[in-house]
C-alpha cells in the first residue's frame, strides 16, 4: 500500500474517502481525526447495525463492536445488517465492516458487557450506547463516568426513538437524567413491546452522526462551531408532528450518584446493574 | 396549555398524544398541571394511574416545557401560560 | 410455504415480522398493508441504500430499484450497502435484499429513469426519489403528478439532509416549492461538492419512514393520527441548534406549472429535464 | 432578530449560520430584512452576491419565518418583530 506520510493518509484512502473530505468541516484534518480515533460500539443489534456502518463507511481507525447474542429471524426486520441466522452478531457485523471497508481495524467482543470486563472500555475514545436494555444502560453510563469517556446513547420502541450525548464537556450523565431506574414492577420484557425497524434505522444514523461529529469538534478549524453545543436530546416520534426535534435538557447534577463532586457511587459494584436484563417500562402493560 | 405525552405515557391517557388543558386562572404552576393530569388518569383508568409515584412524577419521566426541561426552569414551580406546551416523555431503552 | 389464508400471512412471515407487528399503529393490519404495496425507489446511492434496506426488512411486498451506474470506491464512504466495484448498483442492492428478506418481489432497472420509459412508474403506489441531481428531481416530480403517485422525495449534501413528502393528501408538488430550476451557471457538478456518509444515512431511514407512515395513514385504525398530517419539510444540519427541525411548507399553489387545474406542463417534454445532469447551486463555487 | 442560513447560504454571509439583525423600527416587513441582508452579502462579496435575482430570492431558497414557509403568511409583506427567527434554505440537490 503506497502511504503518502507527509499528510498522514494512504493514496487510496484519498479515493474512499474524498468525497466527504470536500466538506469544509472534514477536509484532511477531519479525516485523519476520524482515522486516529478509536469508537467502542455496545450492541450490535437494531441500532447498533446503521451505527457500525456508517462510522466503518467514514473511516473511524479502530472500532469495537460488543455483542453476546446470534441472530434471529425476528431480529431481521430491523438488524438490517445480519442474514445469518445463529451466528454472533458481533462476528456477523465483522464480516460486514470488512468487506465494506477493510482498512478499518476491529475488535470484536462476543461477551456481555459487564463490571467485571468494563476495562476494555478504557481503550477507546468514544462509547456508543446501542444496547436494548436498562441495566446495560446504567453499567455503560457509569462506566463512562468513571474512565471519562464521552457517550453517544439513543433508544427506540414503537414508533418512537431518543438520544443524547452523555458525559461530555462537563454535561450530564444518564444518572443526572434518570436517578432512579424505573421500578422492576412497572417494567415489561423487551419481547413485549415492538419497534419498527426504519425507527431504530434513524436512531442509529443518527448516533454516528454524533459520534462523526464529537470528532470533527475537536478539529481546530471547527472550533467556533463548537459554541454551539447544548445539553440536548433529539426526539422522534413518527406519528407527532413535528416528528423530530432536538430539547434542551438538564446540565449535569450536582447531586448526581456518580458524576457529582461527591459522588456516592465510585466504583462497579454488580449490584448496581440488577434489574430485570430487559425492562422497559410500559403502563400499557401493567 | 397544550400537554403532549411520548414514550408510551399517552397509554396513561387513553390513547391520546396531546390533550388541551385550560385553567381560569392566567398563569398556574406546572405542579398545579400535573395534579390535574393525575386527577385525568386517575379518572380515565379507574383510580389507578402510574403517572405519579409519591406525588412526584414517576421516575424516567422528563417534563419538557417548550422544548426545555423544567430543570433548566424553576421545577414544580414554573409558571405556565395557555401558549405553552409541555411535554411528558417517559424514556425508553430498546433499541 | 405454509400459508395462514384466513390473515393474508405466511406462517414464517408471524416470526420475521412478529417485533413490529407488536406496534399498535402495525398490527397484523398494517404489515398486511406493508406486503399489499408496491413501492419503487429511484437511486440506489446513498439515500437509497439504507432506504431500500429498512423498506425491505419491513416487508414491502414488491420493491424497485432503479440505477443505471455502477459502483465506485469513492461511493463506498456513504452508499454503506455496495462492496463490489463496478458492479451495477441495482443488481448490487438485489444481492443485499435477497439475502436480508428473500421475500420480498424485486424489480431490478439498471437503466436511468428518462420520459421514454417513465410508464414504469405506474405499477407502483409510492415513489421514492434517491437520486442526487435537479433534472431527476423536476422529472420524477411531474411523473409523479401526471400519474397521481406520492413521492417521498429527500437530499443531502455536506452536512445537510433535507426531506418532504409530495403530491400528496393535494399537498404541493416539487415544482409548488421551487417553481424555477436554479440557473445552470449557478450549478456545479456533484463531485466537486463533498458529503457525510451518515447524514445521507439519517434522510434515507428517514424516507423509509416516510413510506412506512404513508402505508399506516391509509389503515383505518390510525385515522385519527392523520388528522395531524401537515405538508412539512425535515431539515437537518449536524452543526446548527437544533439540528433537526420539521416546519411547516406551503400547500398546493393555484399557479403551479403541473399540478395546478389548468396546468402549463400537461405531458412529459424532454426539454424541461435538460439542465445539467447534477445540478448543485453552490454559491461558494462561483 | 435571529438569522439563520441553510443548504449552502451561509457561503454568502462569512459562513456565518447565524446572523442578529436588528432595525429602529419595531416592527418591519421581511422585505426590509431582505434588503438589509443583499446590501451586507454585497458587501461582503465585493458588490457581486447570489442572494437576489431581479429584487427577489434566487430560486430554490426557501424563506422560513418561525419555522413556517412565508407562503402560510403574507410573503415578502410578513411582519416580522426583534422575537423572530427567519431562516433562509437553499434546496439541495445530492442524495
Ligand atoms: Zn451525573
Ligand atoms: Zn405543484
Amino acid at each position: 500500500m503506497n502511504s503518502d506520510l507527509s499528510s498522514g493518509l494512504e493514496l487510496d484512502e484519498y479515493s474512499r474517502y474524498g468525497r466527504q473530505m470536500l466538506v469544509p468541516e472534514i477536509g484532511l484534518e477531519g479525516q485523519l481525526s476520524f482515522k486516529e480515533s478509536k469508537v467502542i460500539v455496545i450492541g450490535a443489534g437494531g441500532l447498533g447495525c446503521p451505527c457500525i456502518a456508517y462510522l466503518a463507511g467514514a473511516g473511524i481507525g479502530q472500532l469495537a463492536i460488543v455483542d453476546p447474542d446470534v441472530v434471529e429471524t425476528s431480529n431481521l426486520h430491523r438488524q438490517v445488517l445480519h442474514s445469518e441466522e445463529g451466528l454472533n452478531k458481533a462476528e456477523s457485523l465483522r464480516r460486514f465492516v470488512s468487506k465494506l471497508n477493510p482498512k478499518i481495524a476491529l475488535d470484536i467482543y462476543t461477551c456481555r458487557l459487564t463490571t467485571s470486563n468494563a476495562s476494555i472500555i478504557s481503550k477507546y475514545d468514544i462509547v456508543v450506547d446501542c444496547t436494548d436494555n436498562v441495566a446495560a444502560r446504567y453499567l455503560i453510563n457509569d462506566i463512562c463516568v468513571l474512565m471519562n469517556k464521552p457517550l453517544v446513547t439513543a433508544s427506540a420502541l414503537r414508533l418512537e426513538g431518543q438520544l443524547t450525548i452523555l458525559n461530555y464537556k462537563n454535561g450530564p450523565c444518564y444518572r443526572c437524567l434518570f436517578p432512579r431506574p424505573p421500578a422492576p414492577e412497572l417494567s415489561t420484557k423487551c419481547a413485549e413491546s415492538g419497534v419498527l425497524g426504519s425507527v431504530v434505522g434513524v436512531l442509529g444514523t443518527l448516533q454516528a452522526s454524533q459520534v462523526l461529529k464529537l470528532l470533527l469538534n475537536n478539529c481546530p478549524k471547527n472550533s467556533n462551531k463548537d459554541d454551539a453545543y447544548q445539553d440536548s436530546m433529539i426526539l422522534f416520534s413518527l406519528f407527532k408532528f413535528p416528528q423530530i426535534k432536538q430539547v434542551r435538557i438538564r446540565p449535569k447534577q450536582k447531586d448526581c450518584q456518580i458524576c457529582s463532586a461527591d459522588p456516592l457511587i465510585k466504583t462497579l459494584d454488580p449490584s448496581n446493574y440488577e434489574f430485570p436484563v430487559c425492562a422497559i417500562p410500559s403502563p400499557a402493560n401493567i | 396549555m397544550k400537554i403532549e405525552f411520548g414514550g408510551g405515557l399517552e397509554q396513561l391517557f387513553d390513547n391520546k398524544q396531546t390533550l388541551e388543558l385550560h385553567f381560569d386562572e392566567p398563569e398556574v404552576t406546572i405542579q398545579t398541571v400535573i395534579e390535574k393530569l393525575a386527577q385525568i388518569c386517575n379518572e380515565l383508568r379507574s383510580n389507578v394511574c402510574l403517572f405519579l409515584q409519591d406525588g412526584l412524577v414517576r421516575p424516567g419521566i422528563l417534563v419538557l416545557i417548550n422544548d426545555a426541561d423544567w430543570e433548566l426552569l424553576d421545577k414544580e414551580d414554573t409558571v405556565v401560560e395557555d401558549k405553552d406546551t409541555i411535554l411528558f416523555n417517559s424514556t425508553l431503552h430498546g433499541g
